[in-house]
C-alpha cells in the first residue's frame, strides 16, 4: 500500500494530506507569537510610566519594508494562480519576485536596521536625579500637557569606553532631537522620519544613571521584545525564503513536468506559510514602530 | 533552462480549473492595494492624537485586524475552506484568546490589602 | 460508505513497483535513518525506554541522599563523583547543587524523554497507522525529521550533565528569576552551562513534538481505512488524537517563554526580571521590567495539558487491553470519547492551579478552582467507565491485563489527591509539600509507566512477531506493584506532615519531619521509600532480560495472538513495508467481543456484516460522508 | 467536627495553632472522606469483579455488560460534593483571607523579605512607619538597605530568620523577595504564599497557641532552599513586649547593624559559587 491523497483530495475531508498539516503547522505557530505578543502586552502595560520608548523606530523605512512583504504575498499567490493555469514561466517571475522581496525584507533589516539601533545609546536618570536633568527631559512641560513623563536620554555615545571603564564618571551623549529641545511640541509625539543626532552634548553622571546601554535587546523591555519578535519574525522569512528558492530551481520544473498540480499543491502549502508571516508583521509593524 | 516545460494539462476538466483561477488574479491584485492602503492609513493613524495611547493601540489593531483578515480570507483562500479547517482554526482561536485573557485577569487580580 | 472512499489512486500500479524496490534498502536506511512509521516507533520507543531507565537511575541516586544524608554513596559513589565531575559527589558525597540538577533533569528526563516519546511517540506511531489501517504516516520524512530532532534534544540534556557546574538545577518547572541567574557567573561558561543547553535541549524537543503531533492528527484524519468512521475508531486512536491536539496548542507558549528565556540568558534582557534585584549581595545589572509570573503562566499554560499528554496515551492502551482481556465491549464507548474531548478541551484553561501562592486575587482563582474540578468530572466518567466494563467479562489475567487492571486503581488514587489540590484553601497546606509529589506520580509511575507495560507486552507480538515470556512478566508485575505503593503511599503521609519537596537533606534538618506517623518519623520513611526505589530497580531487570531475550527467541507469534478485534491484527506480524496486504475495509465498531450467535468470541473490524447478523442497536451510525 | 478531624491526624497532620486554620483543615477532612468514601466503594467492587469475573469463573462474557444507570448518578453525586465544597467552603474561604485583612491598628505588620537563603524580618518599630529601603544602600550588615537617614527608620526593628508575634494578634505580613522566588510556609499556622521579587504579597493569620514554629521556604530558590530556615515564636503579651524592648535597645546601640542572625543558617552565597564546599547536609536546628 501507498499513501493516499498527497495530490488528490480526499472525498470526506475534501482536502490533500500536506494541507490539513499546513494548517496544523499554522495553528501551532498562531500559538508561538500568540505567546510571544501576550509577553509583550503585558510586558507593556506593567511598564512604569517613561520606562516604554516611543518613536525611536524609522517608520519610513519600517514602511517600505512592510510594503516590500505585501508585494511578495501578492507576487505568491499569482505564482500559485500561474500554476494552477499552467503557465511555468508566468509562475518563474513570480517567485523570482518573491524571493527577491524576502530577501530585500532581510537585508534591510540586518544590513540597516539592526546596526542603525546598536549604534544607539540611551540612559534611564534615577528617580531623585530626574530635576537635575529637567533641560534635556522636559517633564514640566510634559506633566502640563497630561503627558507621560520622560526618563531616558538617548543619542549618540562619544565616549563608548564609558560602558565598561568604571574610572570613566560621566557618559557624553550627542543628543537626540527630542532630549536637545525637549519643550518643543514638535517633540511631544513620534517622529515621523528617522531624525540623526543633534551636535548638542550632554554630560550625564553615571551616579544618576539607573541604567544604560547601547539599543541592544538588554536595553529595556521594549528591545529585548522587539529583537525577539521581529528576530524570530526574520527566521521565518528566512525560512520561507529558502523553500521557495528550492521550488524556483530546476526541482520545481522537473516537478512540474512529472506532476505539476504536485507542484501547485506545495507551492500553496510554503504559500500559506508564507502568507502567515506576512500576518504577523501585520501586527508587529504598527506594535512596534508606531505606538 | 531553454524552453518552458511542456505540459498536457487534462483537456477539459483542467479548462475549467484554469478559468476559475484565472477569474481571481484580479481580485489577488485589487487585495494588495488595499493592502497598501491599509499601510499607509496606520502609519497616518498613528500621528492622529485620539486622546490616550490605548485608544491610539486600539484603533491600530483595528485596521491591522481588518488587513489580517483580507490576507487570510483572500490569499489563504480561507473564504472559502474545508470545514475541518475552520474547527482547527477556531479551536486556535478560542485557545489564543483564553491565553491572553486569562493571563490577563491573573496578572490584573493580585491579592491587595486594603 | 460509498466507494469514493476507495484509497485507490491512478498512480497505484506504478507505486506498487517503487514499494518493490524500497525493500532493498541498506541496512541504515531500515534501522536507522528510516522513514517508516513502524520502525520509527521502536527507535523512539527503544530510546524512550532507555532514557525512562536513566531518569530512574538519577532518581535513585537521590534515594540515597535522602535516606541517609550527607552519608557517602557505597561502592559506586567515588567512581560516579569522578563522572560527574566535581561539585557532583565529592568522595561519594552528594552535593546540594548536583542534588538539584539530579532532581531538576528526572523531572525533565521522565517526562520529556521518558514517557512522551513512549506513550505518544511510539505507541502513537507504531499503532495508530495500523489501527486506522493506513500504510504509513502522511509525511514519513516529518516523521523521521520529529525523531531525528528528538534525538538531538537528547543528546543536549545528556551532554549537560558534563559541562562545567553540572546539568540544570532549578527544578523541571525551571522558575525564573532562579533559572535566569542560575549557572552564570565566573566558573560557568556562557553558553555550555546546564540551563542553557536545557533550553536549547527544550527547543529540539518541542519541535520533535510538534512535529509528531501534527502527522498524527493527519494521519488520523485522512488516512483512516474505508468504512473506519469516527465512531469506530478504537478509543486508543482518540486518545492520541487528542494528545496530538494537546502538544500542537500548548507546545508553543512555551515555546515563546523558552526563546525569551534564552534570551534573557544569553543577551541579557530581563523579559523574567523585575527591577532593582539583588543577588549575591550585589544588583544586578540588568534594565529590568520584566515579570517572574510571566514565565510561570507560559509554562504552565504547556505544563497542564501536558499531564494530559502523559496520562491519555495511558488510558488508550489500557482500554485496548481491557476490553480484549476481558473478552467483552467497552462499556459506553461514546461517553468516553466525548470524557476525552473536553478533558482534552478543558486542560487548557486550568494551569494557574499551579499557581495558588503566587499572590492570585479571589475572582481568578475561584474561575481556575471551578475549571479544575469540572476537569476531574470527565476523569471520573473514564475511570468509572473502564471498572464498569469489567462486570460481565471473562478476565484473563494474562500480564498485559495485569498491568491494565494494576493502572486503574493507581490512577485512581493519583486522581483522588488531586482534588484536594484543586481548592486553593486546601493547597494553601500542601502546596510544594510530598503530598504533591505523591499525587502526580501515583499517576504517572504506578499508573502511565504501568499502561506502557502492559501496552509493551501487548504489542510486542505485533512488532517482533513473538511473544514476551509469561512467566517473566509476571515476577516482573507483582514486586513492581508492591514496590511502587511502598515508595509513594508513605509520601501522602510526609506531604500530610508539612515535608516539602526538593528537600536535599530529605527533611534531617527540620523539625516538622520528626513527628511520628504510623510509628516512623517523617525523616524515617524514606529509608523504607528509598529501599523500596531500589528493590524495584532489581524488578526491572526481569523486564529487561525478557524484552531483548524475547525479540530473538520468544514464541513466535501468530497474526493475531489474542484473538483481538481491531485492524493492526489483520496485518502480518510484523507488518511489511506499507502494512497491509490489501487496503483494509472497517465494517465494524472496534470492541466486537462475545458478539451473540458466534462461535468465538471476537468479530474483527474487518469483517463484514453477515445477512443473519443480529445488529447491535448500540451500534453507532456511520457517519455520513461529506464532501 | 472533632470525628472529622481523624482523618488528617491519622495521616500526620500537625496540630493546627491559627484561628483561620480549622477551616482549612476541615475542607481537607472533607477532601479526604470523599476520596475515601469513593476508594473503598471502588475498590471493594474491583475486587469483587475481579475475582467474581474471572475466566475460570465466568468463562462467556456478556456482551451488554451493565445496563443500569447507576454510573450517571455516581457521577452526579461526585459532581454534587465537589460543587458544594467550592461554592460552598473553599471560595467563601478564599475570599476571606485574600479581600478581608484585618485592620492595620488591630494588627502587628512585618515585612518579611526572602533571599538566598535568609528570611529577613523588618518591623517598623513604636512608630509604625517602615523606613525607607533602598537597593542601593543594601550591604552585607544591612541587608535589606535601610536607609538610617530617614526618621522612621531610627526605631525599626530587622531580624534575621527570627520573627516573633504576640498571641492573639492577628499577623499580617508582607512579603517580598530580593532575588528569587520564594515560599513563605508556616505549616502550623496553615498559610503559605510566595515571595516574589518585584512585587509585595501581603498574608494574614492569627496565632491562638504560644510556641515556637517552623518557617518553611517552600520553593526551589537554590542550592541552600534545604536550609532556608526561618523561626517563629508565638509569645505570649508580656514576652512579647519584653522581646520588642530587648530589641529596640539593640537597634538603638547599633544603629546601623542590625541584629545579627540567631540562627545558624547557611548565610546566602547562592547560585555562582559551584566549587563552594557543601554545607553540613543538615543545618543545625533551632
Ligand atoms: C498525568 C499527570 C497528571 C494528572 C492526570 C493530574 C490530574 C489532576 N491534577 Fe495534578 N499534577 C501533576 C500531574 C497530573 N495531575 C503534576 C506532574 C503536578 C506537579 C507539577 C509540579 O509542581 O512539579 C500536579 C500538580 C497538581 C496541582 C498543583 C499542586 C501544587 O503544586 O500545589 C493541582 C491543583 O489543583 C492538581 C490537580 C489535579 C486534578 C484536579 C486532577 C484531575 O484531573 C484528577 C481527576 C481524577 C479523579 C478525580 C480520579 C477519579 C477516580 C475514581 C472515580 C475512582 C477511584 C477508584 C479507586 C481508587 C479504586 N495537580
Ligand atoms: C513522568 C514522570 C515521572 C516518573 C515516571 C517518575 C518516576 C519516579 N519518580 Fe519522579 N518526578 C517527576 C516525574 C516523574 N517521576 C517530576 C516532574 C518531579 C519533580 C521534579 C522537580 O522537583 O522539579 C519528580 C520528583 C521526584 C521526587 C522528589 C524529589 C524532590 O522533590 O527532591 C522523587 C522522590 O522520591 C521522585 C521519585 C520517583 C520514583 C521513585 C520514580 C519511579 O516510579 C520510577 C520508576 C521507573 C521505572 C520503573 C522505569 C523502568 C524502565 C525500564 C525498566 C526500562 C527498561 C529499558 C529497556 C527495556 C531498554 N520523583
Ligand atoms: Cu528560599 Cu527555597
Ligand atoms: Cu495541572
Amino acid at each position: 500500500m501507498e499513501i493516499p491523497y498527497t495530490v488528490n483530495t480526499r472525498p470526506d475531508t475534501g482536502l490533500w494530506n500536506a494541507k490539513v498539516g499546513i494548517w496544523l503547522f499554522l495553528a501551532s505557530e498562531v500559538m508561538l507569537f500568540g505567546g510571544l505578543f501576550s509577553a509583550y502586552i503585558f510586558l507593556r502595560l506593567d511598564a512604569e510610566p517613561g520606562m516604554w520608548p516611543h518613536g525611536l523606530l524609522n517608520v519610513p523605512v519600517g514602511t517600505m519594508n512592510t510594503a516590500i512583504l505585501i508585494a511578495s504575498s501578492v507576487t505568491v499567490v499569482l505564482a500559485w494562480a500561474s500554476l494552477k493555469m499552467r503557465r511555468f514561466w508566468a509562475y518563474w517571475w513570480y517567485m523570482l519576485i518573491t524571493i527577491l522581496c524576502g530577501i530585500t525584507f532581510l537585508t534591510v533589516k540586518l544590513v540597516y536596521e539592526w546596526p542603525q539601533k546598536f549604534d544607539h545609546f540611551g540612559a534611564f536618570i534615577k528617580q531623585e536625579a530626574l530635576e537635575k536633568y529637567e533641560p534635556y527631559l522636559g517633564n514640566h512641560h510634559l506633566e502640563e500637557k497630561g503627558l507621560a513623563p520622560r526618563r531616558e536620554i538617548t543619542g549618540h555615545l562619544h565616549n563608548k569606553a564609558a560602558l565598561s571603564d568604571p574610572n570613566i564618571k560621566e557618559y557624553d551623549i550627542a543628543l537626540d532631537p527630542v532630549n536637545a529641545d525637549p519643550t518643543n511640541p514638535a517633540n511631544d509625539r513620534p517622529h515621523f522620519l528617522y531624525q540623526p543626532s543633534t551636535d548638542k552634548i550632554a554630560k550625564i553622571e553615571k551616579e544618576d544613571v539607573e541604567y544604560a546601554s547601547m539599543f541592544e535587546p538588554r536595553h529595556s523591555a521594549y528591545f529585548a521584545s522587539y529583537f525577539t519578535i521581529t528576530g524570530l519574525h526574520g527566521l521565518h522569512v528566512l525560512g520561507g525564503v529558502i523553500v521557495f528558492t528550492y521550488f524556483w530551481l530546476p526541482i520545481g520544473s522537473k516537478l512540474y513536468k512529472r506532476n505539476p498540480e504536485h507542484l501547485a499543491n506545495r507551492v500553496e502549502v510554503v504559500g500559506l506559510f508564507w502568507h502567515f508571516v506576512d500576518l504577523v508583521w501585520i501586527f508587529v509593524f504598527p506594535l512596534f514602530y508606531l505606538l | 533552462m531553454n524552453n518552458p516545460p511542456d505540459v498536457s494539462p487534462d483537456p477539459a476538466e483542467h479548462e475549467e480549473y484554469a478559468h476559475n483561477v484565472a477569474k481571481h488574479v484580479k481580485g489577488y491584485l485589487i487585495v494588495g492595494a488595499i493592502l497598501l492602503a491599509g499601510t499607509a492609513l496606520t502609519v497616518a493613524l498613528s500621528y492622529v492624537d485620539f486622546g490616550n495611547s490605548k485608544t491610539n493601540i486600539a484603533v491600530a489593531m483595528l485596521v491591522a485586524a481588518i488587513k489580517v483578515s483580507f490576507v487570510g480570507a483572500i490569499f489563504m483562500h480561507l473564504a472559502a475552506e474545508k470545514r475541518l479547517i475552520y474547527r482547527v482554526l477556531i479551536f486556535t482561536g478560542v485557545f489564543v484568546c483564553a491565553l491572553f485573557w486569562l493571563t490577563y485577569l491573573a496578572w490584573y487580580n493580585p491579592i491587595v490589602r486594603h | 460508505m460509498d466507494s469514493s472512499t476507495s484509497l485507490e489512486t491512478h498512480h497505484d500500479t506504478h507505486h506498487r513497483a517503487a514499494a518493490h524496490e524500497e525493500h532493498k534498502l541498506g541496512w541504515w536506511r531500515t534501522y536507522i535513518f528510516s522513514t517508516d512509521h513502524k520502525m520509527i516507533g521502536i527507535q523512539y520507543g527503544l530510546c524512550g525506554l532507555i532514557f525512562l531507565f536513566f531518569g530512574f537511575s538519577l532518581m535513585m541516586l537521590m534515594r540515597w541522599q535522602l535516606a541517609f544524608p550527607g552519608q557517602a554513596l557505597p561502592v559506586i559513589g567515588n567512581a560516579l563523583g569522578h563522572l560527574f565531575g566535581p561539585g557532583s559527589m565529592p568522595d561519594g558525597k552528594m552535593t546540594p547543587e548536583f542534588y538539584n540538577s539530579l532532581g531538576a533533569m528526572h523531572g525533565t528526563i521522565m517526562i520529556f524523554l521518558g514517557i512522551v516519546p513512549v506513550a505518544f511517540a511510539a505507541f502513537g506511531n507504531f499503532v495508530v497507522p495500523l489501527q486506522i489501517g493506513a500504510p504509513d504516516m502522511t509525511f514519513p520524512k516529518i516523521n523521521a525529521a520529529s525523531f531525528w530532532a528528538f534525538g538531538v534534544g537528547g543528546v543536549i540534556m545528556l551532554t549537560s550533565f558534563f559541562v562545567p557546574g553540572g546539568a540544570a538545577k532549578g527544578g523541571w518547572t525551571s522558575y525564573a528569576p532562579l533559572s535566569v541567574v542560575a549557572d552564570t557567573g565566573p566558573t560557568f561558561h556562557p553558553f555550555w552551562n546546564g540551563q542553557t543547553l536545557w533550553l536549547f535541549g527544550f527547543v529540539f524537543l518541542i519541535t520533535s513534538s510538534l512535529l509528531g503531533a501534527i502527522n498524527f492528527i493527519t494521519t488520523i484524519i485522512q488516512l483512516r481505512a474505508k468504512g473506519l468512521t469516527w465512531m469506530r475508531l478504537p478509543f486508543f486512536v482518540w486518545t492520541q488524537f487528542v494528545t496530538a491536539f494537546l502538544l500542537v496548542l500548548a507546545f508553543p507558549p512555551l515555546e515563546a517563554a523558552i526563546i525569551m528565556q534564552i534570551m534573557d540568558r544569553v543577551a541579557a534582557t530581563s523579559f523574567f526580571m523585575p527591577t532593582g534585584m539583588i543577588v549575591n549581595g550585589a544588583p544586578l545589572h540588568i534594565s529590568g521590567g520584566g515579570s517572574p509570573l510571566l514565565w510561570q503562566h507560559l509554562f504552565w499554560f504547556l505544563g497542564h495539558p501536558e499531564v494530559y499528554v502523559l496520562i491519555l496515551p495511558a488510558m488508550g492502551i489500557t482500554a485496548e487491553i481491557l476490553a480484549n482481556n476481558s473478552r467483552k465491549p467497552l462499556w459506553g464507548y461514546k461517553s468516553l470519547v466525548f470524557s476525552v474531548l473536553v478533558l482534552g478541551f478543558l486542560s487548557f484553561i486550568v494551569w494557574a492551579h499551579h499557581m495558588w501562592l503566587t499572590g492570585m486575587g479571589s475572582t481568578v482563582s475561584a474561575f481556575f478552582q471551578t475549571t479544575t474540578l469540572l476537569i476531574s468530572i470527565p476523569s471520573v466518567i473514564i475511570l468509572s467507565a473502564f471498572f464498569i466494563s469489567l462486570w460481565g467479562g471473562s478476565i484473563r489475567f494474562n500480564v498485559p491485563m495485569l498491568f491494565a487492571t494494576a493502572f486503574l486503581p493507581m490512577f485512581g488514587i493519583g486522581g483522588l489527591t488531586g482534588i484536594p489540590l484543586a481548592f486553593n484553601s486546601a493547597d494553601l497546606y500542601l502546596h510544594d509539600t510530598y503530598y504533591v509529589i505523591a499525587h502526580f506520580h501515583y499517576i504517572v509511575a504506578p499508573g502511565t509507566i504501568f499502561a506502557l507495560f502492559a501496552g509493551i507486552y501487548y504489542w510486542f507480538p505485533k512488532a517482533t512477531g513473538r511473544m514476551m515470556n509469561e512467566f517473566w512478566g509476571k515476577v516482573h508485575f507483582w514486586p513492581s506493584l508492591i514496590c511502587m505503593n511502598v515508595i509513594f503511599l508513605p509520601m501522602f503521609l510526609q506531604g500530610m506532615l508539612g515535608m516539602h519537596r526538593r528537600w536535599y537533606d530529605g527533611g534531617q534538618g527540620w523539625n516538622v519531619a520528626g513527628e511520628t506517623v504510623w510509628g516512623q518519623t517523617g525523616f524515617q520513611w524514606n529509608t523504607w521509600i528509598s529501599s523500596a526505589a531500589w528493590i524495584m530497580g532489581l524488578a526491572q531487570i526481569p523486564f529487561i532480560i525478557n524484552f531483548f531475550w524475547s525479540i530473538r527467541h520468544g514464541k513466535k507469534a501468530k497474526e493475531n495472538p489474542w484473538d483481538a478485534t481491531t485492524l493492526e491484527w489483520t496485518a502480518p506480524s510484523p507488518p511489511p513495508h506499507g502494512n497491509f496486504l490489501s487496503a483494509p475495509v472497517a465494517y465494524r465498531g472496534p470492541y466486537e467481543y462475545s458478539l451473540p450467535g458466534r462461535d468465538v468470541d471476537f468479530t474483527m473490524q474487518s469483517e463484514p456484516i453477515q445477512p443473519t447478523e443480529h445488529v447491535r442497536r448500540t451500534e453507532p451510525e456511520p457517519e455520513p460522508v461529506h464532501a | 467536627m472533632f470525628s472529622l478531624a481523624l482523618i488528617n491526624e491519622f495521616l500526620g497532620q500537625p496540630p493546627n495553632a491559627s484561628e483561620h486554620g480549622y477551616q482549612i483543615d476541615h475542607i481537607l477532612e472533607f477532601c479526604h472522606w470523599f476520596m475515601g468514601a469513593l476508594f473503598v466503594g471502588w475498590s471493594a467492587y474491583f475486587i469483587y469483579v475481579l475475582i467474581r469475573f474471572r475466566k475460570r469463573r465466568h468463562p462467556t462474557a456478556d456482551y451488554h455488560g451493565v445496563k443500569s444507570g447507576i454510573s450517571t448518578h455516581l457521577e452526579f453525586s461526585v459532581v454534587l460534593i465537589e460543587a458544594v465544597l467550592l461554592i460552598g467552603f473553599a471560595i467563601p474561604l478564599w475570599a476571606k483571607r485574600v479581600n478581608q485583612f484585618p485592620e492595620t491598628k488591630d494588627a502587628i505588620l512585618v515585612h518579611a523579605i526572602g533571599q538566598q537563603f535568609n528570611w529577613n524580618f523588618h518591623l517598623p518599630g513604636p512608630d509604625g512607619q517602615f523606613g525607607r529601603r533602598d537597593v542601593h544602600l543594601v550591604t552585607n550588615s544591612n541587608p535589606l538597605g535601610l536607609d538610617y537617614n530617614d526618621p522612621a527608620s531610627k526605631d525599626d526593628i530587622v531580624t534575621m530568620n527570627e520573627l516573633h508575634v504576640p498571641v492573639n494578634r492577628p499577623v499580617i505580613i508582607e512579603l517580598s523577595s530580593k532575588d528569587v522566588i520564594h515560599n513563605f510556609a508556616l505549616v502550623h499556622m496553615r498559610i503559605a504564599q510566595d515571595a516574589i521579587p518585584g512585587s509585595l504579597i501581603p498574608m494574614w493569620f492569627k496565632p491562638i497557641k504560644t510556641g515556637t514554629y517552623e518557617i518553611i521556604c517552600g520553593q526551589l530558590c537554590g542550592l541552600g532552599h534545604y536550609g532556608m530556615k526561618g523561626t517563629l515564636v508565638v509569645d505570649s503579651p508580656a514576652d512579647y513586649q519584653a522581646w520588642l524592648k530587648e530589641r529596640a535597645e539593640l537597634s538603638g546601640t547599633q544603629a546601623a547593624a542590625p541584629a545579627a542572625p540567631k540562627t545558624a543558617n547557611p548565610s546566602g552565597q547562592p547560585e555562582g559559587k559551584p566549587g563552594e564546599p557543601a554545607q553540613s547536609p543538615s543545618p543545625s536546628g533551632l
